[in-house]
């Protein structure tokens, strides 16, 4: 979230799409009442079903699964056509006045692909979407038949051209217009099945906020997975954050993009580069081919590019004080400038090792060994059967986990004989882990709240903390290392200096996480110091020398000299406005509505002096406020420093430059990888171009002749995950899956309510029994009715009713697709075909 | 015994009198109310463990933290301080009572071996040695220094970990070091999905 | 049995058979069980005496069981007396001497037979609203497993059950007041069975006649 | 169980005054139930089930999102689903929080015939004394909104209690507080009636629903318990909340005039025989001709 849960009490306007707060965040969803209540704001839900969401919305839209660009790109070009933009915003803190590169091509002039599109690799050369600014390109063109990988590419310019006027037919705006003038009404209706009266309603409804231009008030898109599972996941996303940007609403209260994170901590577990393809604060992972330390920092450090007169702070310029804390935390004196800070110890990354290419990988028998603490990677999918098929052929699986869960019981999955379980030779370990109130440690909230947690009670029976168990596994596993081993370096340097090595005190592991001085410091500028040993009280602190060191340059500040900042449990909010400065910390620097300094107009002016965030003192020259300033405190509005401080550019990215995206500088619709009609926009090319499917013998793709249904999947308020099966409360609320589908649907079919239906995909079928609604009603797409089922996915083969024989112990990720998302590698869950018939 | 004309008097008049007799009083001022049953319970702040709002919840057990007690859950309410919740809860967070006191919980460590049919228990020390031998033994098979161009790549791909949804930064964190260190480039979180 | 049976030494007349005897008393007992529960339920001036049967619960829960044998004593009364119970033209004359009848001047009174008019009503009285008390009776048991959309049949109970209660208790009170303070030898007779000739011949000439097969009043 | 301090103003099947009628200033509660902003969570139930410790039950899928047909003798807050098709042939999906309404002329109260089994607090709560129930359940025929609930195995009717053992003590009822947007709101029943109107002329003029109103029907006096509907003119779309409730007009009749014409018959026929026998006295004064009972008592 750019904002945070209590801001959406702020906004005037709320266009709810791809995510359903009413079921699946219901206390954050309070404050979009709230804003209905004390504000009479607008809610819009747009969502393939009429949720409980649409249920207090002010205007629900039937969409269908996956077409929503082609929706937020009609309402773009609606805004534009409708002068509903934010013109002063768009000129000085995006890049719309930018003059992109002469050779960059749209799709509608280049047969549905972007300039650049390599049709062998299903990848672009990317070199063309780039800003103009009179610097040569480096040589980007790639020789014919040559295999390699694609050749680096140029950077920004350091100048960029630009024209204020937004009149330069090459300019992004421009382009924008003329990318989503294609976006009509009637091509809306055709692709998402919204009658295009409707469609223009609810354009009509949200951007009422900047009629005529006027600044006031504050609009704000909500969205959770619904829109991230898809194989253009991260385009969806960006459309909404350009239609932001277009009408002035980032960085406002009441405004942003707020992506709903689906638990307690996946906000936090991203931060700390749970993930292959980053470290710690979103520091980019190195590559082979980044030679040395330097190779690495100059290839991940981005360099200022702007219009000449303006500023652009560049807050990414820091890398390299940010990874030599990091890796000075790792490797403590084992890191040194002489060795590139131990860099040889980190490896390399440059394969896609995300979630389902970890399952294929394993599928294929790359991966021999698993550990999955807390993660039930079998009934999560995409693709269940590939998943347990792929653990067959693991040597080990080591399981920590609270409740028995289907991953650790992949080896008698129903279906499974006695004979085939024999044959089946992994080894998996089940290790009793702690329950959530049995462990302190801090969770980052959706809005980067960083708050803490105590231990309300022991472990029960034999169960161990989680941090002890992998702390344990660790210290046998150097032990071993120590006698012989490959390349035991980074193991035996690794850093753990924890009280008790067996089980790290998490308090202390935040401290390493808020980083602390190596050596005596002191700011040049306030001449503060800060000695040897004491806790860092920010990341501005942070050094390339290696004086200081901290594990997560976004997490610097929350465990500083004045103790635990995430335990801080102070309510008060004295600007009312749901900042709540004293209350837990939150990322980055305590700031709770990041790039908080577009709030103000360019001369450093609340656009709504009635809600203000921060403003320019003149006075003080500095910038001050009811929140911390996202920005330089003390950069004059007449500097002309953007607000978007973590871009090259310093403005936002209406035009996203370079490698910025695998799949277009602009979002264009492309249908979901299975898909019940052929791109209306560019019927030769459907589907996004750089995505394909997985090619083992259990990655099926169907088609819309034999699975002629949409299905999407989805969760219910009642329960979460795969976790609450085991809570008898929550199987008393909803005991049994089930399946909705449309009343019209279901009498064509001759199916009532409770009767046991099955789906089936190209890749397998679930039986559960049929929920019959009126609030999912037919769709005409593209002239062609379309039926479209949700199921949610709450079950599994073990749970208190499946263990009483009350389902057919299936898991709806049986039938979804291994297809991924190019820039976030998430699975498209949502939005696959299927066909429906009685059980 | 011959009926009187006494008898009757006394037949009617028992029922007035058995009521004095036996002087019931059935006027109570007050109802009886069940006592406030976290009166003089423990509290601990914690935050709900399910989606991503980050309720604060309030856990309440027996005891007030004498050495001699064991807590036990006996309620969970939301936090009214708490800025985002301010004491509310969903049906998931509303019911952490049953998730902390469930009797399907995992109590102690198993393992399946090789063409197993079924669980069998296993030491908590043996169990550890087990996987960080096989760690060892699998990284030091598999372990590649350098790819096919000569570049220094240091991975180790043949060991993944899938890390949960509700593991807390610290804990996080402990992974990043101790998988980095091993070399695990297949480290992967429900976060991607 | 025929009637020369019924004729006993030392004067007397077996008027009930042992069968009918129990009858009557297990619906006495019945019968007062459920008159004085149902008060305590009836009124809260009369709560106490579910306090003094064992409690609010108790008499609840005991007072349909006693319901339920209430009714099957009634029935059995049903299938015993009720060919003597129907209405002949000797009754409308009882009727119409009613003032006689309270006034003890039962010399005055029309022959009765085996029972008078008022025991008819008595009896007709009892096994009507007995019906009745059953049929609401079971609504009110289980008033939880009435559907929502039946609930009329529930308002309709309430007022069934006490109503046709209280015309039993008024049947009740004249009944135990005729037979123990009136009417000398009718508690005798279904304590053990007899009356004297005398009785019969006072209270229902018509059954000494037909019993004797002697008049039954030689004042007349 | 302790003696807590909410003080009873109506007591059921209570002969004389109710010790503490009258006796005490207080302000009546209520729960303000605001139908337009529910999201049919359902932590509402959960926080009831919780707080309460009822023991969990059987439930099947029953082509709803509704958690059970109706309210049980152990769950007794339940939120009931209603798809709606508008005129416009718009889709509303109506949910509306079902529980006792704590009635300010309770049916259950009149109906009931056990000293003490049902009460009302000064505060306005009407609660159940399952120590004194009986279970004869008229207190289920009393009620006209179908709330209270038998439990078979001891026979006594359970209902949501507003928490009162919450409430006695200050705090707000469980449902209240768990509700996450905050359909649910608790104050006095005059603040609560005055948010509702608020409320509903927002809907009115802000929202697009004419109709919006408050439901505080006036057939039971009012009660601890006011919906905020989109349409007040039609309350029995919401799951059957019905239009104008109050007392069954038969538990009127039978707790009114019949017990009074039944006393006063009673009463005076007890008097009458009396009086009869005083004037004439047995039937037959000599026992000439009745043969003697003495010697055989």
């Amino acid at each position: 979230m750019t904002n945070g849960w209590v801001d959406m009490k702020n906004t005037d306007m709320m266009l709810i799409m791809g995510g359903n707060p009413a079921e699946n965040h219901p206390c954050g969803f309070k404050w979009a009442i709230e804003a209905k209540r004390t504000r009479s704001a607008k809610m819009i839900s747009v969502d393939p079903r009429f949720t409980r969401t649409s249920a207090v919305a002010d205007l629900f839209c039937q969409i269908r699964a996956g077409t929503d660009i082609a929706f937020l790109g009609g309402v773009i070009k609606y805004a534009i056509e409708n002068n509903r933009i934010a013109k002063d915003y768009l000129i000085h803190f995006t890049n719309a006045a930018f003059v992109v590169e002469g050779d960059f091509k749209l799709p509608a002039d280049t047969d549905g692909v972007f300039s650049g599109f390599d049709a062998e690799r299903h990848s672009y050369n990317r070199a063309s979407w780039n800003y103009s600014g009179g610097k040569p390109a480096q040589t980007a063109s790639t020789a014919a038949g040559q295999s390699a990988a694609p050749p680096p590419l140029p950077p920004l310019p350091e100048k960029v051209d630009y024209d204020l006027t937004l009149e330069n037919p090459n300019c992004v705006f421009q382009l924008l217009k003329k990318h989503y003038s294609r976006y009509t009404p009637e091509m809306v209706e055709r692709i998402t099945g919204i009658p295009k009266e409707e469609f223009q309603k609810a354009a009509e409804l949200y951007t009422s906020i900047r009629k005529d231009g006027d600044m006031k008030k504050a609009g704000t898109i909500i969205y959770a997975v619904g829109w991230t599972q898809h194989s253009f996941g991260t385009q969806i996303i960006r459309t909404a954050a350009m239609l932001q940007l277009l009408l002035g609403n980032v960085g406002r209260a009441g405004g942003g993009v707020n992506a709903l994170r689906g638990h307690s901590n996946i906000q936090g577990a991203t931060d700390m580069a749970g993930l292959f393809d980053s470290l710690p604060g979103y520091l980019k992972v190195p590559t082979p081919a980044d030679s040395s330390f330097d190779a690495w920092m100059k290839r991940t450090t981005p360099t200022t590019s702007k219009p000449a007169p303006w500023n652009s702070w560049n807050y990414y310029s820091n890398t390299p004080k940010f990874t030599v804390s990091f890796l000075k935390t790792m490797y403590g004196d084992a890191a040194t400038k002489q060795n590139g800070w131990a860099y040889d110890y980190l490896p390399k990354v440059d394969r896609d090792y995300s979630w389902t290419h970890l399952w294929d990988n394993m599928y294929n028998g790359l991966i021999k060994g698993m550990f999955a603490f807390g993660m039930n990677g079998v009934a999560i999918g995409p693709d269940s059967k590939k998943n347990i098929d792929a653990l067959k052929k693991a040597e080990f699986l080591v399981v920590g986990e609270i409740y028995p869960d289907e991953t650790s019981e992949f080896w008698r999955s129903p279906g499974i004989s006695q004979d085939e379980m024999k044959q089946i030779k992994t080894t998996v370990y089940r290790l009793p882990c702690a329950g959530f109130a049995e462990k302190d440690g801090s969770f980052t909230n959706s809005a980067r709240w960083l708050l803490w947690k105590n231990a309300a009670v022991p472990t029960p029976g034999e169960c161990r903390l989680d941090q002890a168990i992998v702390a344990q596994i660790f210290l046998k596993v150097r032990e071993l290392y120590k006698k012989d081993g490959k390349f035991p370096d980074p193991i035996l340097k690794l850093t753990w200096g924890y009280t008790d090595p067996k089980s790290p005190s998490l308090a202390e592991v935040l401290k390493e996480l808020n980083g602390k001085a190596l050596a005596d410091l002191e700011d040049p500028a306030t001449k503060a110091q800060i000695k040897a040993g004491q806790q860092l009280p920010g990341f501005a602190w942070l050094k390339d020398d290696g004086t200081t060191a901290c594990g997560n340059w976004i997490y610097s500040g929350s465990f500083t000299e004045a103790g635990n900042q995430t335990a801080r449990r102070d309510p008060s909010d004295p600007s009312n406005m749901g900042v709540h400065p004293g209350w837990g910390w939150s990322w980055p620097a305590n700031r709770r509505v990041l790039y908080n300094r577009a709030s103000c107009d360019v001369d450093g002016k609340p656009w709504d002096a009635t809600r203000r965030q921060i403003w320019w003192n003149e006075g003080t020259e500095k910038w001050v406020g009811n929140d911390v300033p996202d920005f330089k405190a003390d950069s004059h509005p007449k500097d002309h420093m953007g607000p978007f401080i973590m871009n090259a550019e310093g403005v936002g990215r209406i035009f996203a430059p370079l490698g910025a995206f695998a799949d277009g500088p602009f979002p264009e619709y492309y249908e979901p990888f299975e898909s019940p009609i052929q791109n209306p926009l560019h019927p030769e090319r459907t589907n996004n171009p750089v995505v394909t499917g997985l090619k083992s013998a259990d990655d099926k793709y169907g088609t819309v002749k034999d699975y002629p249904v949409v299905c999407t999947t989805f969760r219910l308020t009642e329960h979460y995950h795969y976790w609450t099966k085991n809570n008898p409360m929550n199987v008393q609320l909803v005991p049994e899956p089930f399946i909705e589908m449309g009343a019209e649907m279901a009498n064509e079919m001759g199916i009532r309510g409770g009767e046991k239906v099955k789906v089936s995909s190209a890749r397998g079928e679930y039986i559960a029994k049929a929920m019959v609604t009126k609030r999912i009603k037919a769709m005409m797409i593209d002239g062609k009715k379309t039926y479209q089922i949700g199921i949610p996915f709450h079950w599994g083969y073990r749970g208190i009713a499946e263990d009483e024989g009350k389902t057919e112990r299936m898991m709806v990720n049986l039938l979804t697709p291994t297809i991924v998302d190019p820039n976030a590698h998430t699975p498209e869950f949502k939005g696959f075909l299927v066909k429906v018939e009685k059980a | 015994m011959q009926a009187t004309r006494r008898d009757f008097l006394k037949f009617t008049t028992i029922g007035g009198a058995a009521a004095a007799i036996f002087g019931f009083d059935l006027e109570p001022a007050y109802a009886q109310l069940r006592v406030l049953k976290i009166a003089r319970a423990n509290e601990t702040r914690s935050t709900c463990p399910y989606c991503a709002v980050g309720c604060g919840t309030i856990i309440y057990t027996i005891g007030d933290r004498a050495k001699n007690v064991t807590p036990q859950v006996v309620h969970v309410e939301g936090d009214p301080d708490h800025p985002t919740n301010r004491g509310t809860l969903c049906p998931k967070g509303a019911s952490l009572e049953q998730d902390i006191l469930n009797d399907r919980r995992l109590l102690k460590p198993q393992v399946r071996r090789p063409g197993g049919t079924d669980w069998q228990d296993i030491s908590w020390d043996q169990a550890l040695d087990e996987i960080a031998q096989k760690v060892k033994d699998t990284r030091d098979q598999t372990f590649i220094e350098k790819d096919g161009k000569g570049n220094t790549v240091n991975r180790l791909e043949t060991i993944a970990w899938t890390g949960g949804c509700t593991d807390t930064n610290e804990f996080n964190f402990l992974v990043v070091k101790t998988m980095r260190a091993l070399g695990v480039v297949h480290l992967e979180n429900q976060a991607r999905v | 049995m025929n009637h020369s049976d019924q004729i006993l030494s030392h004067g007397r007349i077996l008027r009930y058979e042992f069968h009918e005897r129990l009858t009557h008393w297990i619906a006495a007992g019945s019968y007062i069980y459920l008159m004085l529960t149902g008060l305590a339920f009836y009124s809260p001036w009369c709560f106490w005496i579910a306090a003094l049967l064992g409690g609010g619960q108790v008499s609840r829960m005991l007072h349909p069981w006693a319901g339920l044998i209430f009714t099957g004593a009634i029935l059995k009364m049903f299938s015993m007396w009720s060919a003597q119970m129907y209405p002949t033209g000797a009754d409308k004359a009882w009727w119409d001497s009613i003032g006689h009848y309270i006034r003890n001047e039962d010399d005055q009174m029309p022959a009765a037979g085996r029972y008078n008019a008022g025991q008819k009503l008595l009896f007709w009285g009892f096994i009507i609203c007995g019906v009745l008390l059953l049929l609401s009776g079971a609504i009110l048991w289980f008033p939880e497993y009435v559907p929502w959309n039946l609930r009329f049949l529930r308002y309709l109970a309430v007022l069934i059950h006490p109503s046709a209660a209280l015309l039993t208790i008024g049947l009740f009170l004249i009944h135990i007041y005729m037979s123990v303070f009136a009417e000398r030898g009718a508690f005798g007779s279904i304590i053990r069975g007899d009356v004297s000739l005398a009785f019969a011949k006072r209270y229902h000439p018509g059954w000494y006649e037909e019993i004797t097969g002697q008049p039954a009043s030689p004042k007349k | 169980m302790s003696q807590a301090t909410l003080r009873v103003q109506k007591m059921s099947g209570h002969a004389g005054s109710v010790p503490g009628d009258d006796a005490q200033r207080e302000f009546t509660v209520c729960k303000l139930i605001d139908t337009t902003t529910c999201i049919g969570c359902k932590a509402c139930e959960v926080a009831c089930m919780e707080w309460n410790d009822l023991p969990f039950g059987e439930t099947v899928f029953d082509n709803t999102y509704q958690t059970m047909p109706e309210t049980r003798w152990n769950y007794w807050n339940l939120i009931l689903f209603n798809e709606h098709e508008k005129e416009d042939g718009s889709l509303m999906w109506l949910m509306r929080k079902n529980q006792c309404m704590h009635c300010a002329e309770p049916g259950c109260l009149a109906a009931c015939p056990a000293d003490g089994a049902i009460v009302q607090y000064t505060n306005g709560i009407v609660d159940f004394q399952q120590a004194n129930c009986i279970g004869c359940g008229y207190c289920i025929t009393g009620c006209p909104f179908d709330i209270p609930k038998m439990n078979p195995k001891t026979n006594r009717v359970f209902k949501c209690t507003l928490c009162a053992d919450r409430v006695s003590e200050g705090l707000e009822p469980a449902c209240i507080k768990s509700c996450p947007t905050g359909c649910l709101h608790f104050g006095s029943k005059e603040d609560m009636k005055d948010l509702a109107e608020k409320r509903a002329k927002q809907l009115r003029d802000d929202y697009n629903f004419p109709q919006a109103g408050v439901y505080d029907p006036a057939g039971v006096g009012g009660t601890g318990v006011v919906y905020v509907l989109h349409d007040a003119t039609r309350p029995e779309l919401y799951g059957g909340l019905p239009s104008n409730p109050s007392i069954p007009w038969s538990v009127k009749l039978w707790k009114g005039p019949l017990k009074w014409l039944g006393n006063v018959a009673m009463v005076g026929g007890l008097i009458g025989l009396f009086v009869h026998y005083l004037r004439f006295g047995p039937k037959s004064r000599e026992d000439e001709d009745i043969h003697p009972r003495g010697e055989n008592p």
